[in-house]
């Protein structure tokens, strides 16, 4: 492969080149990271003191970053730009610690995307919030999310991603276990920190692998040194890129990570859709992204796996999402699919497309959240069994939320159409033939689903018991806003008639040696259209009547898959049951025991020897002979008082123990000497 | 400024709290607070005194500085040596700064059987032994403080430690906690330290003399090269280790830090266990430095058991102290790991890995402390829903907590972190192999960290409070408890994102100490 | 003459006399005992000192340093023979038992 | 011509003794004989500073068997600060007229002279004299409390094995003198070389070992020293732990490295299994102790085993080593005197105000006496050997002097066992401490009496002097060191 | 050294004689069953141990020896025998019932001296002494004053605690605790 692109070098080379330092736009960037998370911490310390109790502060910070992100993108749209400063905050000897920021049109990308779908999010969570418990504490643990993120975004060395990354993994704790009174609630909270550490292992390792190779944590080194095949690098890159993608896998959620997301439903539904949108699930593409140069040379023997973890969480987790009732869940699943794409997409090497899906996701999959949270506010149920009918009730929420489905649904002309359409045409020209049929077939589902959730909430009679009504403007605003972005983004890249998106997002430090379509692959744009809509179809044959129960309503149940389907594969299970019951059940207490029983008991039996032997001691010194004789089983007469006074007197026995320590000693020394 | 920098600086940090205590010992019973001002006072006079030494320390210098060296008991050629370097700095300030905030935070917490005068100078003697240790560069003078911390400590837990009985083991019977807690701790400590002390002494056999300057000078020219080398660093090895301590010899930590009053594990915890592994850096690695490289690999093993069996330990634990204490056997494993890689990463992980864990352990113990103090009970089963009847103090708790898993951008982060990273290269030699896995181990070892310390947080803090507290009035963090605390928050958030502050002290003297005795 | 036969003579004594501290109950047949010991070491020295032909007469001087200091003790110890009788009704050394563990 | 300067210290004792004697009979308070001892102790002390200060020639009497070095003055010395405090000690003991004051004073005068003597002596007869003045006064004072059976049995076995041990240490002089010839040690040393491997050597020196064990209560020659201790007036037993005991190790010191200094073969060896032993089994014994007395009668084997240790090795040393052995042991026992008698004392003050050495007794002290459970603290920790007082410092050179230069494989086994051994003393102390510090009053002391109780002014000093020296020279060793080297020539001159 | 050689010599059988009463008595002293008898036989081997110091020219200590110790230290005996009303017949009970460890004891003790000293010394003339009591006074008031000196205070310290010990208070004293 990469003698194949090295052909495609020069004239990228001739690209960066172009780009512009970005002036003091850029280099001012850093308050993108620093006023959100100060911001964050003013709203802990004193948001409750504040008028709006804290929500105009992380308003407003949510706001500078979507302002200064858009200013970034407009200023440099037409140039590209790369801007990346350090600021050492340790020295090993020749080994730096770095702080910064990096200005490109990756980080850009996600700075806007974090800006303007949080600000749509942060606007709704005013609404969605009023008059919840700890609302000054959400919205500083949000804004502190999103700063979080954006710390991860900024950096231009991998320790700092790594900051960024954990940062990011307890804020999603946080928010997650916003309702922490409910057990439930908490333990999701754990399941998605602790799935997340986990995978951060994995990260950690490989951060440290590549590192310590290359002697710098920055990417651009680490990327420069990969670009030159330092033999070092490569003879760990195989490791390193594993262990990297783990970490990606866990916060991108993909098999077999995934089991945190659908969990993590149990926080406010702003966090879910600011978590599905723009940060922390994006985190692990962004990873990917962001070494996407190294994967694509020295460590390309990854990506075989990378495609593969993708290809089946699209698919198993699209699957998963038909049989949900919960209406998050069945968003979160659908969030897991459409990260496979993504994920699939960059081991195909098509960085442009997976980028481009996770640019267009945010959007649509922001507002389908947030259009859900809206039906939840008005139902006060997650489950879609106690939905149906909203559509007369809410109109603005209906409408939204179909702008958003079919723009999920890749049906022309909205966004998703053509982010999906270039990845399955990627697949198509990289001859992944496997991963461009259950892709397509994935498409399928995604409609599928799609329609049983519209469906299901939307039509037919209305089965709950509250009283729905229409949001709130501030709530419904974000969505309209949100909606016309997932309606129109599609077209910042459009192969072959406008690829401002490629050019934007390869403007880099490093190459990107990938393939750029010259115009829409129609046969394949052709294939998912149609898929989609038959996906459609057949949502509305089976959901489009009204039934009473959900199990009636899942009429086209295939009794095993069905409950595979509802148990999650057992994943969930076979974790609880083989890993985490056992550590913290037998295992944990074996070890505690070992510690109780044997460390301990070694010394305090230790201390009973010492003991005991001090009583023999003892017994031999004041009973002397009697004491040994009747020790060594000779005693005639019985044993006891008697025999002590009659037999030998103490003193004597005292001088006795001399003379025989005496004649013992001498005669040893005699023997010996 | 010259006499303060011609040892009276350093004099003045580690004396002054023992003539506190002097003082103190000669208030009567009655002035409670004047027994408390004056303990006060006495003790910030050090701290500011030590202050004044980071401000004085030449931090562009390898070497030691601010030293003198008189003599002091001249029949064994033995001298009044003291000094910082870069790796004592941190240590030296950090003991002041605990023992400050240590009776501050006592001002109104009095663990019976009350008795403030005998606490404070208990206390102030403590403090004496432990910034004596981290400036003494005598190895009498430092084995005199290493053993001058016991006996505070000793009594500390000895009379105003728990009070609950438990069973032990293979012994029939039951006793007070805190008795067995503190015989049990000054008997390890004692075994270890007599150990060390031969090793001492058979360095100043070989060597000739007890300075660690000179003698480092002498293992770097491989004068204790062989099995002499060998069988000393086992001495000082079981002297250190049983302070770390590391695994097995760990035992002791759990029930003293369990059983001894807040402050005194906060200090326990803080400062005292750095005297082991502050131990290696100083003596075992410079002076033996060939001993320490075939070690190493043990040394490491040791330590990454410690993680795992400390984590493990961790999640067993129903009383809320305990597992802190036991979280401290697994973080003073990644120090130990980080100095058995003997690079320069590695013991710089070691220093602020240390530095972090004082800092945060310190912390959770004041937290753990105050829990118990309004809710007289550690069993966590009972304490859940903290966050809800104390928002602050439970806040807290929840900070401190993901400090202590390791939190980057928290002071926790570096130590584990460079360690593991130290632990990828070590020094050139050393077996990959073992490393490596213990790399690997050492970070399955972080995941476990969380699980224990979010369970933990879960048990106690969040859900909803158990029904026995329910009309009962909690006041949340006091005066008192802020003006303790504050700092340490602070500094866990400082060290976390401006590393420099320790690293900035430690890497000179760490890049000198490595690339002299290990030629790295 | 031979100075073995002397030397002998006074192990033999000496010998004796352990056996008569070891068996003997009663405290002044233990000073008995005592005292043929030191009329062993007393041969003994003199015995010496007429071998080596001592000019300071050593031996000889040492001998009845000995024999002074065996007076003095049986005095002592004859004074405490008596305390104890007095308090106890008994000389005999076997019953003094009072302080055992 | 004597030497009248030289002998000052012996005669002013002497002429103490009388003057005490006088006293007794003279219509005055018998408190009186007390000060005359205390004033002749101080007296005696002057005529030491002045040997050691303006003289600094050796003097050699008495054909070589008397002589006054720096060893001798700093011995000397010892003796006199351990009689002075077991005087104070004895003062608050023996209030009562029914307590013979005037005799008491001039028994435990008499045998602080004997010791002096002892000190100087470098002949057999000498020694041997000096060692029966040490304890004859000794047998009679242990049974000083004449109504109680405690204290006459004590001193019965005192006696009995003290008569004995005397009798195998005349018999082993026997022999040397009859192999060597001679009485003066540097005679014996010069007629000894090459005599290692003769069994009637092996035997004298080990006769003579055994006779000198006794008095340091080494074991298998141990078992009169916690009756005699448990059972004898509490300040008789401090003095005997301590003055007695010292003057064990001075005629063994000078015995060993003067007389036998050719034949460390045998004694080397020996002292390292008495070390051994005796560091072992008191240990082992004083856990099970609940009677602190008698406890401190273990611990004091044990640490007369601490103290031979240095000797242990002397047969691989060369004269370097062996002057370090030499100032150990002489430091050790300088700290040791310090530090056991001021324990005593406390033992003594404790015991006036709960009225029982039994250490459960002893509970809750801390709650209504902190003082004296500070000082306790002090001296039994001190005796453990924990930082910073004194007792660390005694255990550092005992340490130093065994592991030697070389750190010969037996060397190196017998500093294990010491170590072991201070971990497992530092428990029996703890448990006294533990006791007065930790645990809670017994119903059985009334703590408003107790308080009530004052102690005895002598009693206080004695406890204050004990306790300025066991932190000061904890704290600041040189001060005690100085004399240990001081003591390190003879070793070396030979 | 043959027989004859040791038989030619008179002095060898009066030390034979004097040795075997000395022995003989010695063993009686320890095994008498008869206290008053066991001081009488003690007297006995003391006069053999004068006998021997008169043999071997120590004419100074064999008088000593009579009236030290035959003269004083025995009376002293008889004094302690009769105050402490030990019986004076027969006494069965007046040893202990393990007599043969501590024979052994004995016996092995004397094995070992007796094996070193005959190694040792092998077959070493000795002869009577050439001392004088007027060498003997030189000797102790030159070069051994300082134990002499120290004895006179050992036996003054012997009287006065002896008669403190013994001597029977007026009323018995209050037990005062340790």
């Amino acid at each position: 492969m990469i003698h194949a692109l090295n052909a495609l070098v020069a004239a990228e080379e001739a690209h960066v080149a172009e780009h512009s330092d970005g002036g003091w736009l850029a280099a001012g960037a850093w308050t993108l990271v620093v006023v959100p998370l100060v911001a964050a911490a003013i709203i802990i310390f004193v948001g409750k003191r504040l008028p709006r109790k804290g929500w105009e502060l992380a308003w407003a910070a949510m706001g500078y970053v979507g302002v200064y992100g858009v200013a970034l993108f407009i200023a440099n749209a037409s140039s590209g730009i790369v801007y990346e400063q350090s600021f050492e905050i340790a020295r090993m000897g020749s080994f730096a610690i770095e702080w910064g920021w990096v200005v490109d049109g990756l980080s850009i990308t996600l700075y806007t995307l974090v800006g303007v779908v949080g600000f749509a999010v942060f606007t709704y969570a005013k609404g969605y919030m009023e008059g919840e418990i700890r609302y000054t504490f959400f919205f500083g643990a949000f804004t502190f999310f999103a700063g979080a993120m954006l710390v991860l975004v900024s950096a231009p060395n991998m320790l700092q991603l790594i900051v960024g990354w954990e940062l990011v993994g307890v804020a999603s704790y946080l928010l997650i276990g916003h309702y922490w009174e409910d057990k439930e609630n908490s333990n999701a909270a754990m399941k998605a920190f602790l799935v997340n550490k986990v995978a951060d292992v994995g990260l950690i390792i490989g951060v440290i692998v590549i590192a310590a190779t290359v002697g710098s944590l920055r990417f651009t080194d680490v990327l420069e040194a990969a670009a030159v095949g330092d033999s070092a690098l490569a003879d760990v890159a195989v490791a390193g890129g594993i262990l990297l993608f783990i970490g990606a896998m866990g916060k991108s959620a993909q098999f077999p990570f995934h089991v945190w997301l659908p969990d993590a439903m149990a926080g406010p539904t702003p966090v879910s859709s600011l978590m599905h949108a723009a940060t922390m699930v994006t985190a692990g593409v962004y990873l990917v992204g962001r070494m996407f140069p190294f994967y694509e040379g020295m460590a390309e023997d990854v990506r075989p796996l990378i495609i593969a973890v993708g290809v089946i969480t699209l698919f198993a987790m699209g699957l998963i999402a038909m049989v949900q009732d919960d209406i998050k869940k069945v968003l979160a699943y659908s969030t897991l699919s459409q990260l496979g794409y993504m994920t699939a997409a960059m081991g195909a090497g098509a960085y442009t497309a997976g980028m481009f899906h996770l640019f267009t996701h945010a959007f649509f999959k922001g507002l389908l959240f947030l259009v859900a949270g809206s039906v939840i506010h008005g139902v006060h149920s997650n489950n879609m069994s106690d939905m149906g009918g909203l559509r007369k009730l809410m109109p603005k929420t209906y409408w939204t939320w179909i702008v958003g489905t079919l723009a999920l649904m890749g049906i022309f002309p909205l966004s998703g159409f053509f982010s999906k359409d270039e990845i399955l045409a990627q697949f198509s020209h990289g001859g992944e033939t496997l991963a461009l049929i259950v892709a397509v077939g994935g498409a399928f589902i995604t409609a599928f689903y799609m329609t049983r959730a519209t469906l299901l909430t939307f039509w037919g009679e209305y089965k709950g018991s509250a009283h729905p009504d229409e949001s709130p403007n501030i709530m419904t605003r974000p969505l309209i806003g949100l909606a016309v972005l997932s309606a129109v983004a599609g077209f910042a890249n459009v192969p072959g008639v406008y690829d401002g998106f490629t050019e934007w997002i390869t403007t880099r430090g490093q190459a990107i040696l990938e393939y750029h379509p010259d115009g829409i692959d129609f046969g394949i744009a052709a294939i998912g259209l149609a898929v989609g809509l038959a996906g459609i179809y057949a949502g509305w044959v089976l959901f489009s009547k009204d039934r009473a129960t959900q199990r009636e309503r899942d009429s086209f149940e295939v009794p095993v898959l069905y409950r595979l389907l509802r148990n999650k594969y057992y994943i969930d299970d076979l974790y609880a049951v083989g890993l985490v019951n056992p550590i913290k059940g037998p295992i944990a207490r074996f070890v505690n025991w070992t510690n109780q029983a044997i460390l301990d008991g070694i010394v305090n039996a230790a201390g009973i020897m010492v003991k005991g032997l001090g009583t023999f001691v003892y017994g031999f010194d004041q009973r002397g002979l009697d004491f040994g004789i009747n020790a060594a089983g000779f005693s005639a007469g019985e044993a006891g008082e008697t025999l002590r006074h009659s037999q030998t007197g103490k003193v004597q026995q005292y001088a006795a123990a001399l003379f025989v320590g005496m004649a013992l000693l001498v005669a040893g020394f005699m023997i010996f000497n | 400024m010259g006499w303060f920098d011609s040892g009276w600086g350093l004099s003045l940090t580690v004396f002054l709290p023992l003539v506190g205590a002097a003082v103190v010992m000669l208030i009567p019973r009655a002035q409670e607070q004047l027994v408390k001002q004056a303990a006060l006072a006495f003790a910030l006079a050090s701290f500011a005194a030590s202050v004044l030494v980071g401000f004085r320390f030449d931090y562009g210098v390898s070497g030691f500085q601010l030293d003198t060296n008189l003599s002091w008991i001249s029949a064994i050629n033995s001298n009044f040596h003291v000094g910082v370097d870069g790796i004592s700095l941190p240590m030296l300030i950090l003991s002041t700064l605990i023992t400050v905030l240590a009776i501050i935070y006592s001002w109104n917490h009095w663990p019976e059987p009350h008795n403030p005068k005998a606490f404070l100078v208990l206390i102030l003697l403590l403090a004496t032994g432990m910034a004596g240790t981290f400036v003494a560069l005598d190895l009498v003078l430092f084995f005199i403080f290493f053993e001058l911390v016991l006996l505070p400590m000793y009594f500390m837990i000895g009379i105003w430690g728990d009070r609950t009985r438990i069973k032990l083991a293979v012994f029939n019977r039951e006793v007070e906690t805190r008795l067995y807690a503190a015989i049990k701790f000054f008997l390890f400590t004692l075994f270890g330290s007599a150990f060390m002390l031969l090793g001492f002494i058979a360095l100043n056999a070989r060597g000739g003399s007890f300075d660690i300057v000179e003698l480092s000078e002498m293992g770097r020219a491989g004068v204790f090269a062989g099995s002499f080398g060998f069988w000393v660093f086992a001495a000082l090895f079981i002297g250190f280790a049983v302070k770390v301590p590391m695994w097995p010899f760990h035992t002791w930590l759990p029930d003293a830090h369990t059983a001894a009053p807040t402050v005194g594990s906060v200090l326990l915890a803080a400062i005292l266990l750095k005297l082991g592994s502050y131990g290696f850096i100083r003596i075992s690695l410079p002076i033996l430095p060939e001993e320490a490289q075939n070690w190493a690999p043990a040394i490491a093993i040791l330590a990454v058991i410690a993680i795992i069996y400390g984590s493990l330990a961790c999640l067993a634990q129903t009383d809320m102290k305990r597992l802190i204490a036991f979280s401290s056997v697994g973080h003073m494993g990644f120090v130990m790991l980080g100095i058995a890689t003997l690079t320069e990463v590695g013991i710089n992980a070691a220093v602020i890995g240390m530095v972090a864990h004082g800092v945060i352990t310190g912390m959770l113990f004041f937290l753990a402390g105050s829990m118990q103090h309004r809710y007289h009970t550690r069993e966590m089963a009972r304490l859940g829903g903290n966050l809800k009847l104390m928002p602050i103090l439970g806040g807290m708790l929840g900070f401190t907590a993901m400090a202590s898993l390791g939190l980057p951008g928290l002071a926790g982060f570096w130590g584990e972190f460079m360690a593991l990273f130290g632990s990828f290269n070590p020094l050139d030699g050393l077996s990959l192999g073992v490393f490596r896995t213990a790399m690997v181990i050492g970070a399955i070892g972080t995941i476990l960290t969380a699980g224990y310390m979010l369970w933990m947080l879960q048990k106690v803090n969040l859900g909803e409070p158990n029904a026995e507290w329910s009309g009962k009035e909690f006041h949340d963090v006091d005066r008192y408890e802020w003006f303790a605390w504050a700092p340490l928050l602070v500094g866990i958030v400082a060290i976390g994102v401006f590393p420099k502050i320790v690293f900035g002290a430690t890497d000179g003297t760490v890049e000198a100490l490595v690339r002299t005795a290990f030629g790295g | 003459m031979t100075v073995v036969q002397f030397s002998l003579l006074a192990s033999a004594l000496f010998s004796i006399g352990i056996y008569g501290v070891l068996v003997r109950r009663n405290a002044i047949m233990v000073l008995l005992a005592v005292e043929l010991m030191l009329s062993a070491v007393a041969v003994n020295l003199v015995a010496f000192g007429a071998f080596w032909q001592d000019r300071l007469a050593s031996g000889q001087i040492f001998a009845l340093f000995v024999i002074a200091v065996g007076a003095a003790e049986v005095g002592i110890g004859l004074a405490i023979v008596l305390l104890v009788f007095r308090n106890r009704s008994t000389a005999n050394v076997d019953e003094l038992d009072l302080m055992k563990w | 011509m004597i030497d009248y300067h030289a002998l000052a210290p012996e005669l002013i004792l002497g002429g103490t003794l009388v003057v005490v004697l006088v006293l007794d009979v003279l219509p005055v308070p018998k408190w009186y004989t007390a000060v005359a001892g205390l004033t002749g102790l101080v007296a005696a002390a002057v005529p030491l500073l002045s040997l050691a200060l303006l003289e600094s020639d050796d003097r050699f009497m008495f054909g070589d068997s008397y002589v006054v070095d720096d060893f001798a003055l700093v011995l000397k010395g010892l003796f006199i600060v351990t009689g002075f405090i077991a005087l104070l000690l004895s003062v608050s003991y023996v209030e009562s007229d029914r307590y013979y004051q005037g005799e008491f004073y001039f028994l435990l005068l008499s045998s602080v002279l004997g010791a002096v003597v002892m000190a100087s002596a470098r002949d057999l007869i000498t020694i041997f004299i000096g060692l029966e003045l040490v304890s004859a006064p000794g047998f009679l004072l242990a049974g000083w409390r004449k109504g109680d059976a405690r204290s006459n049995e004590a001193a019965l076995k005192y006696f009995v094995i003290g008569v004995l041990s005397a009798a195998i240490l005349a018999f082993g002089m026997s022999l040397v003198y009859g192999v060597t010839g001679e009485v003066t040690f540097s005679g014996i040393a010069a007629a000894s070389v090459g005599l290692s491997d003769e069994p009637v050597m092996i035997l004298a020196v080990l006769f003579v070992l055994g006779g000198f064990g006794f008095k340091v209560a080494a074991v298998p020659f141990h078992f009169w020293a916690p009756d005699t201790y448990e059972g004898a007036p509490t300040p008789v037993a401090a003095y005997l732990s301590v003055g007695s005991k010292a003057a064990g190790f001075v005629g063994l010191l000078t015995m060993c490295y003067l007389a036998f200094s050719g034949l460390r073969d045998i004694w080397g060896p020996a002292i390292w299994i008495l070390a051994a032993l005796s560091m072992t089994i008191g240990n082992l014994i004083a856990l099970r102790q609940t009677n602190v007395i008698r406890l401190l009668g273990y611990s004091s084997i044990a640490h007369g085993g601490f103290i031979l240790v240095p000797f242990a090795m002397a047969a691989s040393f060369d004269a370097i080593e062996l002057g370090d052995a030499f100032s150990a042991t002489v430091t050790y026992l300088l700290i040791y005197a310090f530090m056991n008698m001021g324990a005593f004392a406390v033992a003594m003050a404790i015991a006036r105000k709960v009225g029982s050495v039994e250490m459960d007794q002893w509970s809750g002290l801390f709650t209504y006496a902190p003082g004296l459970a500070t000082l306790q603290a002090v001296f039994f920790f001190s005796l453990a050997g924990i930082p910073p007082f004194a007792g660390w410092f005694a255990k550092f050179v005992m340490f130093r002097a065994v592991l030697g230069d070389s750190g010969n494989t037996w060397g190196v086994v017998l500093a294990v066992i010491a170590a072991i051994n201070a971990v497992v003393a530092f428990f029996y102390y703890a448990k006294i401490i533990k006791a007065s510090w930790m645990d809670p009053v017994p119903e059985s002391v009334a703590t408003q009496d107790a308080k009530r109780i004052e102690l005895a002014p002598t009693l206080g000093l004695a406890m204050g002097i004990t306790a300025i020296a066991v932190v000061a020279v904890g704290i600041l060793p040189q001060l005690l060191a100085f004399f240990g080297d001081a003591a390190r020539a003879i070793a070396l001159g030979g | 050294m043959t027989f004859g050689d040791w038989a030619g010599e008179p002095g060898n059988w009066v030390f034979a004689v004097l040795a075997v009463v000395m022995i003989a008595g010695a063993l009686r002293v320890v095994t008498s069953r008869n206290v008053v008898h066991a001081v009488l036989f003690l007297v006995a081997t003391l006069a053999g141990s004068a006998g021997i110091f008169l043999l071997l020219g120590a004419e100074f200590v064999a008088w000593t020896v009579v009236l030290v110790s035959i003269g004083a230290v025995v009376v002293l005996f008889l004094f302690g025998i009769m105050i402490t009303r030990a019986p004076l017949g027969y006494d069965t009970a007046l040893d202990h019932e393990r007599r043969w460890p501590a024979a052994l004891i004995a016996l092995a003790i004397f094995g070992l001296m007796a094996g070193s000293v005959l190694a040792y010394f092998e077959d070493i003339e000795v002869n009577e002494g050439i001392v004088r009591s007027s060498d003997l006074g030189t000797s102790i008031f030159e070069r051994f004053v300082i134990p002499f000196e120290v004895v006179s205070f050992l036996l003054l310290a012997a009287l006065i605690g002896g008669i403190v010990l013994a001597r029977r208070d007026p009323e018995p004293e209050e037990v005062e605790a340790a």
